[in-house]
């Protein structure tokens, strides 16, 4: 109880001293823990560098302006191939999540105890690597180019999905399937009739929303070989042709905001 | 409305489409197979190599059951350890940064110019992918953790400014206009009226943040801005499958405990 | 036609929701079921087609013994038992006339009722409902555009649409208003009486049960406390079924001043 | 400034005609830093690399009394523009990448690795795996050559044009040209059947045999040039000329007897700094330049 | 005490919402504003605190124009004027000692109210108040775990304890039961007459008003139609403030049969 009694007058404190002083000890802690992170960081850098950053920005700066802007002749394959590699990438990953997120829903699994598990490691597994990371591990297996980059967007996007359909499955209203299965349909009809139309808009929402966020990620998986327009950026890096490099990232911005854009209307005629 | 029952019973009932319009309708079809086509027909796709690559998969998938913590180990463990660190000195920095900003951009809470200036600041960091950051800010300052550092505080930024923007411009006025009738000060408002309400948001927003700024901070050593993503590019590089795989264990193992942690806190601050 | 026997049921959480109900329902004979909230009105309508599964205890549809079905053959006694829903249970997303032809899933196979190509017989019966009820003009409409009461036309279309035996109809006016409420149950005495259906209907306003229908049965804790005429209610009975309280309100009858349904709104 | 230059950047003089940048007379322009930073080329592992040069940076900081930091690069490019935006001070250029960082950078390379015995250098060899049905150069055509990156003399500039000169073949023309960024990285393709043919430098591949990386009968060499100079060291031009001698002395002086740098480059049968001078033994990598067209200028 | 002289409020929308009101209430008496929705009660009393900024004409407060204050004498100025709100507006995750000492904000430093550190006197104060209104065992619980009545009381204490010469009260038990309602309106009018405070209760309910308060405002259109006591609140009267209705039940005596508020319940 925060409020004591002192010698007949009542003090009163948001916290109890123990409670205070767990707070404080927790400050410390994170405050300790913050300031050894730094340390290392700070151990681990070249702080001469970092004095210098103003004029090697300012040099990179007049370096890269203005873009070279012929080279966007170049750039129309890459532009198409990150394209298709976000949408593909998304098509297929919605493909895949659709069932893992049924099998993943409370409601839908159908078992709790085994299949269920097991949905939502693969949920996990592939929403924690990036990728990037898938897109490395899939150019060492099937060798680099667009389909590396389409199949890492996809499996990236499938646990991302699934997530958030089943979410979605959960929080259907129970109601309604019940309605359609005291009709005497089958399993397969009550999901068609009670369940699908009922995530129909949470599905749209994600699709695209996850579109949009694929768009960005495709820009960067050419940088290691995955195809798209990161391609030409890191080859663009590699002879340090900086108003390449600042041409690249225009184009990209431009796409990333295009989509945004996109996938706002989309989204707002879809609800 | 004349619907008449004679006129009806008898008649074929289909469900009303949902574009109305035909020719937009087609056009949308059509331009969708279109595109599919396209789209797959340029891909181009080596099946011999892939068909080798599905022996490599197999011996990677083997790689996860035999997994190599220790010919890498010293690598693995000052990456691993340059990734967290990375991750808890760039979640503080941006969650502080992101607050004040967060305030700023909530147009009920912020003067038109702040807001502007605000909302700039939070569509620059989202426009940005963090690799591009990453990339700008390893040539400017270096090779090193502190690119990457500033790579996730930067990206923070972008991320929970916004969203919790969002919460402030939705939370119930009428609490915060009580405070303000009090006679408090600006920052006795925030502080009194604001606070509280975004205070369960901003916890699990950041949680959620700490999450992904992990997951980045695991490939940002592609570009060489520090952290595990340097030693998991060599160890491909090498086609060192037992040591990938352990480091992807890895990874998986502390964004689950991340994710869990992150459950239990949030579920605690409601 | 309908016989319960010894109906029993205990929820997982230990709620001992049924106590050994027997019940017997003859063909044609609409019955209202009353009782305090928590009585087990609604677990007794879902035990019945199972989408509650009892715990012991029989039912009965003509001589098929419910509880005791597989998959299948409760696939096909649900089909003889139409239900109509509180909440009315409509699919929201859906539109007035799928969600009438859902009522029909029980009878064609996936892919039709996937593609919507039902039967002509169907869809011309579907026409004539909504018709019946006056929503022809609205069989396009997404069920979420309409008003409750006008949903709750379209749940009963549903339910009739299966060509049932037997109606469970769940509170169908707890989340409508004193005219549109007169008005539904209005709809549903007629329709079963044209049809010659058995009904039973869960009901909290007692008023109302006793204007339209000629039995009532009351539960309390489960156990079947009142099965008669509407008139035996008096005031001590009610008060068995839902203990103390004043009655004279409530029994005071419900002046009948509304027109039918009409035909379009 | 006017001043004859040769092939040099604006920025630099070259007036004794040794085709390397002059340090500045103007003391204003001269550099004294408190912490050195040395670069290696990246050909392999960065994380082998740093372990190798630990002792030798010991050494040098002895010497030289400053801090020295190894500092892993992980791109030619952005060692040579490392070096000329006054971030690097000492470094190892691979053999390609010398000129450029010489013209651009003004890099002025004094010593480059040689075994005991006083022989030096390595050869381009052109790789590929057994049965990979690559039997002769010609073979390549119509397939994928894969390269290491553009600055590379034996990851590329030399290889494209032994092919040009000696076969006829030319890149996109006859062949699909690939970079793979590393030495390590081709050798390693092709071994693992990822590239048919690269073209790669032979003192990685025996460092990397020896390391028992790869096997020698995972590669099939169908290709081996005349010998080049290896890796060029060497300074910044504009550091004080006591620095320069001083960084110099430590390399020339260096005593490889029981360091890590010898365990490491014993494996390619190196075991001392040799001095050498640009003019004369990069005379032919400047040939191979002038071959394949190369500029020197700046971007 | 308090005068409004032409006081308007035009919103940006349009909306009129006050038009030149004259007012003026002497210390310590306590009025009731009363009017249909949209009539600018709302409106009238948040331009008394500047919550919303009047378009023209001035508010003085003895002898403080309002309306001309800059930020640190307005912020001085709320202190004098305690605020009761409709909805409540506690801070839901603040605990009630918070809250009710939030009122004090306007007296300390930032450093203080961040850490909680009240002066003593505010704190005894705080105790007083919430034992006053019976709510004084609940003092560390959430305000979100508190019943609508006992919010509305601790929302009292909070305008109380700024120790203020005039409360603004907005429509205090529109979202409370009758009985509840009526505990409160007397707890705010027993408080008044205790401490000798000014109040301009806003409320919908006329019985209520007439049941507690010496002085009527009516408001109509933004304009003020009656100023009266509230035995002339006539039929006649109320139609020209509501327009037209049945005003013979509105008007008719609430019987008073509760009891005063407990101090624990
Ligand atoms: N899914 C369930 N799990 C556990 N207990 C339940 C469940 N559904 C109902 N119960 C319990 O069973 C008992 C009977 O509930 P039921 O819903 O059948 O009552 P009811 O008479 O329909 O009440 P109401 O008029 O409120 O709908 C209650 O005690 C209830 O708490
Ligand atoms: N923030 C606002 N912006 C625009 N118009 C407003 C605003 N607030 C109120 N109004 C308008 O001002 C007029 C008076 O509103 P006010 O809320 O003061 O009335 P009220 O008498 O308090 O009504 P109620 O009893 O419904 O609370 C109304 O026409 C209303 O629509
Ligand atoms: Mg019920
Ligand atoms: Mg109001």
């Amino acid at each position: 109880m925060p409020v004591l009694d002192k010698a007949g007058t009542q003090v009163w404190h948001r916290r109890t001293r123990n409670e205070s002083l767990v707070r404080w000890f927790g400050w410390l802690l994170g405050v300790a823990v913050f300031v050894v992170c730094w340390q290392r960081i700070s151990d681990a850098t070249t702080w001469f560098f970092v004095w210098d950053a103003p004029r090697i920005a300012d040099d990179i700066w007049t370096r890269a302006t203005p873009p070279r802007w012929e080279y966007i002749t170049q750039l129309g394959r890459p532009i198409w191939d990150t394209i298709n590699i976000a949408t593909l990438g998304t098509i297929i990953a919605l493909f895949l999540a659709v069932p893992v997120a049924f099998l993943a829903a409370r409601n839908t699994t159908p078992s709790a105890l085994i299949i269920r598990p097991i949905a939502l490691l693969i949920i996990v597994s592939t929403r924690s690597i990036n990728s990037l990371i898938w897109a490395l591990l899939l150019i060492a297996i099937i060798g680099p180019g667009v389909l590396a980059g389409v199949v890492a967007i996809a499996i990236r996007s499938i646990g991302f999905c699934a997530k958030l359909l089943y979410e979605a499955i959960e929080e259907i209203d129970i109601k309604q399937v019940e309605a359609i299965t005291a009709t005497g349909a089958s399993r397969w009809q009550v999901m068609a009739y009670g369940i699908v139309p009922q995530i129909m808009p949470a599905f749209a929402g994600i699709a695209v929303f996850r579109w949009d966020i694929n768009i960005r990620e495709s820009t960067v998986l050419g940088l290691v070989g995955a195809g798209g327009i990161g391609l030409q950026l890191s080859s663009s890096l590699n002879v340090l042709a900086w108003p390449q490099v600042s041409l690249i990232l225009l184009v990209i911005l431009a796409a990333v905001v295009i989509s945004e854009w996109v996938s706002a209307k989309v989204r707002g005629a879809i609800i | 409305m004349t619907a008449r029952l004679e006129d009806m019973v008898g008649t074929p009932w289909r469900k009303p489409p949902f574009v109305r319009s035909a020719a937009l309708r087609w056009t949308l079809i059509v331009g969708t197979i279109a595109y599919l086509i396209a789209a797959f027909a340029t891909i181009e796709v080596d099946w011999g190599r892939v068909y080798i690559g599905l022996e490599r998969g197999w011996q990677f998938i083997l790689g996860f059951a035999n997994p190599d913590f220790t010919s890498r180990g010293k690598d693995i463990w000052e990456g691993l350890l340059e990734s967290i660190v990375m991750t808890v000195a760039a979640s503080v920095v941006g969650i502080a940064i992101s607050i004040p900003i967060a305030l700023g951009a909530a147009r009920n809470i912020a003067p038109l110019p702040v807001y502007l200036v605000c909302r700039a600041i939070i569509a620059v960091s989202r426009a940005l992918q963090e690799i591009i950051v990453a990339i700008l800010l390893v040539a400017i300052f270096g090779f090193g953790p502190l690119a990457g550092f500033l790579t996730l505080s930067f990206a923070t930024i972008g991320f929970l400014s916004k969203l919790l923007a969002e919460d402030i411009e939705s939370m119930d006025r009428v609490q915060a206009e009580a405070i303000k009738a009090s006679g408090a000060s600006w920052m006795q408002w925030i502080n009194y009226g604001v606070q509280p309400q975004v205070m369960p948001r901003l916890i699990g927003l950041s949680m959620y943040r700490i999450d992904i700024n992990f997951r980045e901070s695991a490939i940002l050593g592609l570009v060489g801005a520090g952290g595990i993503g340097a030693t998991l590019n060599t160890a491909f590089d090498r086609y060192e499958y037992n040591t990938a795989a352990a480091i992807l264990l890895l990874i998986i193992g502390i964004v689950m405990a991340l994710e869990y942690l992150s459950g239990i806190i949030r579920a605690r601050v409601q | 036609m309908l016989r319960l026997e010894k109906l029993t049921k205990t929820y997982k959480t230990g709620d001992k929701a049924l106590t050994e109900i027997d019940l017997e329902v003859p063909s044609g004979q609409v019955l209202a079921l009353i009782g305090p909230s928590g009585a087990g009105k609604s677990t007794m309508i879902r035990c019945i087609n199972r989408l509650v599964p009892p715990t012991s205890g029989a039912v009965w549809l003509d001589d098929v013994n419910i509880t005791a079905l597989g998959s299948g053959g409760l696939r096909r006694a649900r089909r003889e038992m139409g239900m109509i829903f509180q909440e009315y249970a409509l699919v929201e997303r859906l539109t007035v006339m799928e969600n009438v032809l859902s009522g029909r899933l029980g009878f064609v196979g996936f892919w039709r009722s996937f593609l919507r190509r039902y039967p002509q017989s169907d869809v011309d019966e579907a026409f004539r409902l909504l018709d019946r009820v006056g929503l022809l003009h609205m069989a396009d409409k997404r069920a979420d555009e309409l008003s409750g009461g006008q949903r709750q036309r379209v749940g009963i279309c549903r339910a009739l649409i299966q060509n049932p035996k037997l109606l469970l109809v769940d509170e169908p006016t707890a989340s409508l208003d004193p005219k549109t409420s007169r008005q539904i149950m209005r709809l549903i005495t007629e329709l079963c009486a044209e049809r010659g259906l058995a009904a039973i209907i869960n009901i909290h306003d007692v008023a109302l049960a006793q204007m339209f229908v000629p039995r009532v049965v009351g539960l309390r804790f489960g156990e079947i406390v009142y099965d008669g005429g509407p008139t035996g209610l008096t005031p001590d009975k009610l008060t068995e079924i839902y203990g103390e309280e004043d009655w004279e309100a409530t029994i005071e009858k419900v002046e009948d001043e509304d027109a039918p349904v009409e035909a379009a709104e | 400034q006017d001043c004859p230059r040769g092939d040099l950047d604006e920025r630099f003089c070259d007036v004794d005609g040794d085709l390397v940048a002059d340090i500045p007379t103007d003391p204003s322009e001269l550099v004294d830093p408190d912490t050195l930073i040395f670069a290696y080329t990246p050909v392999e592992d960065p994380a082998v690399y740093a372990e190798a040069w630990s002792d030798f940076i010991d050494h040098l900081s002895e010497v030289t009394g400053k801090d020295v930091v190894f500092f892993p690069v992980q791109s030619n490019a952005a060692q040579i523009e490392a070096m000329r935006s006054g971030r690097l001070h000492v470094a190892g250029f691979n053999t390609g990448s010398n000129p450029l960082a010489v013209n651009c950078a003004g890099f002025r390379p004094f010593a480059l690795m040689a075994a005991t015995d006083g022989s030096f250098g390595y050869e381009m060899e052109i790789i590929t795996y057994p049965g990979s049905g690559i039997e002769t150069i010609e073979d390549i055509k119509g397939g994928q050559l894969a390269f290491t990156s553009p600055t590379s003399n034996s990851g590329f500039k030399a290889p494209s044009a032994i092919l040009k000169a000696e076969y006829g073949m030319e890149a996109e023309k006859d062949f699909e040209p690939v970079f793979s960024g590393k030495h390590d990285n081709s050798i390693l393709g092709v071994a693992n059947k990822d590239y048919p043919a690269a073209a790669i430098a032979n003192s990685v591949l025996h460092r990397m045999t020896e390391r028992e990386v790869v096997s020698e009968d995972q590669i099939v060499s169908i290709y081996t040039s005349q010998t080049f100079p290896t890796t060029g060291y060497g300074t910044a031009h504009n550091l004080t000329p006591e620095l320069q001698d001083q960084i110099r002395d430590a390399f020339i002086n260096f005593e490889w007897e029981g360091t890590s740098l010898e365990e490491e480059f014993s494996k390619s049968n190196e075991g001392q700094f040799l001095p050498m001078n640009y003019k004369e033994f990069w005379a032919v990598i400047r040939q191979i330049d002038e071959a394949n067209g190369v500029s020197y200028a700046c971007e």
